[in-house]
């Protein structure tokens, strides 16, 4: 099997296209997907090969056609309803959190939601403070969502694959810094899903457990190789899945490294990393050697102004130095 | 295919059976056999039966928290109905979505939703698989003069004329949103007057009147089916209840509802029965001890049923 | 001074008259809030007292009176806005987590939003899924924003009349449950206010300390009668506010525990008490004696039926099983 | 207290300077001394400038992201308008806000807001406060063709016409939302019909044609002093650039691009004063070479301008 080194937005776009072909109930529908070819190309060419009919082009109204999409599903179409961005998608959160993952215990158990969110999340550049939320936290927070954060474009196409097979909502939470990176794929005939709720360790190690996901794995990678250079060896744990989480893929790494830095891509208070945390130390106290210590984004609405957007976000440079914190703790 | 042409005594029958479960509801939830938010329909019954009256059973259906009469409407047993508002495993919902939340998958019935508004795109997400699958189903998409000014009613309607969806928007305005009058909620003269904001037909009906409410529809229903797109009814009811169990409804006066209650819509169709010598006293006297029957086994029924047991409490998040 | 036994509904009452009659910029809006006094009769008696121009029904239009509030604010009004309850916030998420706290940096300082936002928030009895959402959270992690949950009637009314007096948009989270609650209040001619980000301690105690807030607060406070049978001295500490969070009475109780629970009323994942942990462990590490432990909300969607409703919920019988575990560990 | 005509040569040079800032910001863009998102307004001019003119500078003013000229016409000095697109410490928002969010207190210039449709609500708030204090401003609010199907815009329209609130709902109908035209989102022949459906007045403005825009707006905001309503306009121009810096705008043919330049706002006031002898050629090029000039220094200024300092990062979140 020859791999293939293609973009993480070619990767997405595969996944649509086999998803499309595979499935007729398969359909995508968001603003500028179709004529336009998707606001950041992810849709390139859709609309040629599966017609207007299952590649829709919507106003700008999230709360609209998110709806409008649970309801399609609700009779067993598998809607991939695009979210030109996830900050947008802050319109359209009462379809998100209640329509959806609530519509199979209030019918009990008549109805699930086969339906895929999805669209770049989180800071980008100088998009300022309303164009650069990172949602993962306030999905995850959400019984009935299940929420993944691919980071390479091999993970992009198996977790989206996978996610709109999948009979529940599920939010594929894509980032737009990467969507130009490059990576490995299996051949075009290969059919490759991920399952959701698998974490993988991206790099092994032994002396610190680095877990990331999204944005902040090339960037944890990125540290990795220069905390080499000072003799600290990381594990790099990408949890993939938010929701459901890989416990064990944490626990596994930390039984080995009993120290543990988790760099997040959202805001501190209430965010993955805290969730993470918690769990650790309720379930492997014993194996830690230090606090947890995490890096995520300052705690303030994100300024347009480059320099202080760089202060705000997580960064190679404090990852390190959280890194070596918990190493000499 | 067309709906064979519904019997009038049976769609009295159902808006009776309709009341008098209600009725048995209302008694229940005093009781405190049934929890949380409960909202009566007696009063609106001729809408949903009338709107059934013109319609085919695997025609869509969805509407809002005010529910019983749309499950009861599309033959959901009232047992499964009662046992819902007991939280009881037999309830249409299995006990876990209560008054708001019935549902009825085989007979098309969507829910059941309680967000003001939030099911009104869902709606055009039902009627956009057909049309997506090449169905010549309608959706009957019920919600109340309050729903009207919620975003999600306006982008939802946008969408349905812009896509062309088999739809008929079904707004039940009895006049009020808990205390709120339509006059202090909406900027219009009559709510109909929306429509046309998105280019979609609109109507006003006479919602006491069920062959009005059926006859209207069915002509919109017919047009839709021969080339689907979206349409709009007012339809002009009044619930004699307060919003829900627990509102005193002090915000009108007796007077008011007493000139409804005089056109009530049962009353008015079993007079227009009665006249045609469709239909005699006994044989109504009959029907409706029929319905009071069956609203009583309900209550039985929901009684002796058992709890949803509690280790099933996390089959509900995610099917497989 | 002799104190007033009342009940929180009354003492938040009493907090808008006083605002409303204190600065005449204050004004309130909401569903229901004029000439129905309230879904939950919180307003009673203010449109009398204070007139339609400053007491002021809307329609069903959350996302719309959200947002007027907020452009209300800019020009230096004090808008109280009501939501019926918090579940129906999420439909106005955007103008909330957006305009409301984004301002500020927006504008480069210019423009401060001094919002209050209130309502019940969180489960009740038997709402169902979708009118159970705690969103404490959610909003939490929202920078620009504060939040508030006050548990007694004292607390509701200082709490409020702060919130209303801040410069920023704070959030104010009552519970349905606790409106016909009593206690203590100060009279009338005492204009009382309670500082955000200060915690209080509701209850002294040595062996283990119980964090809660809101409805989560008598919730303890039983439980700590319970386990001093039992020979289990609890400390309860009420954040009171979430954001901003009172770390040091945390530590200052835990520096004499030692063992912490965590007693929250919202759902596990990326909850207040993920958050919570994550701060005590980084900060205390070596106080603790043990994992620090929470109880939370199941995380599922909030059926209907009242036993699976208890089940999804915390309650005594959790708590006293969770401060036992880490206790005895 | 009635504005002082505004005198149209000055109208005119405010029209230039927007467009050679904006030509200049495009540049700077393509340099990379500019981020973020940036939308240019080139084309549209009148439209903004038509406003201003017919309304006093304590009127309140409020807009999307395409906000450049909004801020200019409103006397925002061009060098913090640059600066800001450089994200430096002296921009109208100290370079934390960007090309989107630009505010200016001082001028009544409310924004500069991001997410389509979300600003319409703040509108009305700023009209309610007016409303609310008896002050006999009035409210512009600006908005595109796009974001009229966004729920915010239709709540906040029922909101306006129920309050009876001062403010000019102006709709920028510059016939598409990024390469969505009009037609593909928006259920209506002309979008203006909208506004019956909240009961709001309404008309259809050329927005290539400055006197128009300023004589329409004059009469609406006469009858909103005397008098506080909401009005509805539907302004038709057209944007000469792409959505943004990175769209190449290939949805739309060169033909339709060429009709509309022939029409530009610019060029037709020049006519029109030149015909009636109120500009000679040379004045017009001095202003233009002022205009130019201006906008050159703009990029100077911010060239030079400092950077907000990073210990200013934790100011912004709350005040005290
Ligand atoms: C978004 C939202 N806001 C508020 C509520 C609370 N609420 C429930 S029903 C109702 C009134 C609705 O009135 P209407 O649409 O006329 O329907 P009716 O009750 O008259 O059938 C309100 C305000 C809600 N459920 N959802
Ligand atoms: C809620 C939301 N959805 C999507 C976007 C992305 N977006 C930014 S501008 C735009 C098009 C808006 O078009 P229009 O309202 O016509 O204004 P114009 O750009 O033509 O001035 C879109 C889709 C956004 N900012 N906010
Ligand atoms: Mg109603
Ligand atoms: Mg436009």
């Amino acid at each position: 099997m020859i791999m293939r080194e293609i973009t993480y937005r070619q990767a997405l776009n595969e996944a649509h296209a086999e998803e499309l072909e595979r499935d007729p109930n398969v359909f995508l529908m968001g603003e500028e997907v179709a004529e336009y070819n998707g606001a950041y190309k992810v849709s390139q060419g859709l609309l040629d090969r599966f017609g207007a009919e299952r590649i829709i082009d919507t106003p700008i109204s999230e709360n609209g056609f998110a709806g409008l999409g649970v309801g399609a599903a609700m009779v067993g179409l598998r809607p991939i309803i695009e979210f030109m961005t996830f900050s947008f998608s802050l319109v359209a959160f009462d379809q998100v959190v209640n329509n959806a993952p609530n519509m199979l215990t209030m019918s009990g158990g008549q109805f699930n939601i086969p339906i895929t969110f999805r669209g770049p999340n989180g800071p980008a550049h100088q998009l300022g403070a309303t164009h650069s939320h990172a949602t993962e936290c306030l999905y995850a927070n959400i019984p009935g969502l299940k929420v993944c954060t691919p980071a390479t474009p091999r993970d992009a196409k198996g977790l989206l694959k996978t996610a709109v097979r999948d009979n529940n909502p599920v939010l594929v939470l894509e980032s737009e810094l990467l969507y130009s990176s490059k990576g490995m794929v299996e051949p075009l005939d290969v059919d490759l899903t991920i399952p959701l709720g698998e974490a993988e360790v991206k790099r092994e190690g032994s002396d610190v457990t680095i877990i990331c996901y999204a944005q902040t794995v090339p960037l944890a990678l990125a540290a990795a190789e220069k905390l080499e250079d000072e003799d600290i060896s990381s594990e790099i744990v990408d949890l993939r899945s938010i929701k459901p989480l890989d416990e064990e893929a944490i626990y596994n790494s930390i039984r080995k490294t009993h120290r543990v830095v988790i760099v997040e891509q959202d805001r501190p208070f209430c965010g993955v990393g805290a969730e993470v945390c918690y769990r650790i130390q309720k379930n492997i106290f014993d194996q830690l050697d230090a606090p947890i210590a995490r890096v995520s984004q300052e705690d303030v609405p994100m300024p347009y102004n480059e320099k202080l957007e760089k202060a705000v976000l997580p960064n190679v440079d404090k990852l390190i130095g959280a890194v070596k914190k918990v190493c000499y703790a | 295919m067309q709906p064979a042409e519904r019997d009038e005594v049976e769609m009295l029958s159902l808006m009776l059976l309709i009341r008098r479960f209600e009725e048995r509801a209302s008694q229940q939830y005093q009781a405190q056999k049934i929890g949380g938010f409960c909202h009566l329909y007696i009063g609106q019954e001729a809408v949903v039966v009338g709107a059934v009256a013109a319609t085919r059973d695997d025609d869509y259906l969805i509407t809002a928290y005010r529910d019983h009469a749309h499950a009861l409407a599309r033959g959901t047993s009232p047992d499964a109905c009662m046992a819902e508002l007991f939280g009881k495993e037999t309830g249409c919902s299995k006990g876990l979505g209560g008054s708001m939340h019935y549902f009825d998958k085989a007979r098309h019935m969507y829910g059941g939703h309680a967000i003001v508004g939030a099911h009104v795109p869902l709606a055009c997400g039902l009627a956009f698989a057909c049309k997506y699958r090449k169905e010549d189903r309608v959706t009957l998409c019920f919600f109340g003069d309050g729903a009207i000014n919620q975003g999600a009613f306006h982008e939802a309607l946008n969408l349905a004329a812009l896509y062309k969806l088999p739809i008929v928007f079904i707004c039940e305005n009895n006049l009020f949103a808990m205390g709120t009058s339509v006059k202090r909620s909406t900027s219009l003269k009559q709510i109909v007057d929306r429509a046309e904001g998105y280019d979609i037909p609109g109507e006003i009906v006479d919602g006491m009147n069920f062959r009005e409410v059926r006859d209207k529809l069915k002509e919109v229903v017919t047009s839709i089916r021969k080339e689907p797109h979206p349409a709009f009814m007012e339809v002009r009811t009044y619930r004699y209840r307060g919003h829900s169990m627990s509102d005193p409804a002090s915000y009108r006066t007796k007077d008011e509802l007493e000139k409804y209650r005089l056109d009530d819509p049962i009353i008015r169709l079993r007079a227009q029965l009665t006249r045609e010598g469709k239909l005699t006293n006994e044989q109504f006297d009959n029907i409706d001890k029929q319905a009071k029957q069956t609203a009583n086994d309900s209550v039985k029924f929901a009684e002796e049923s058992p709890e949803p047991p509690l280790e099933k409490l996390y089959d509900y998040t995610y099917v497989s």
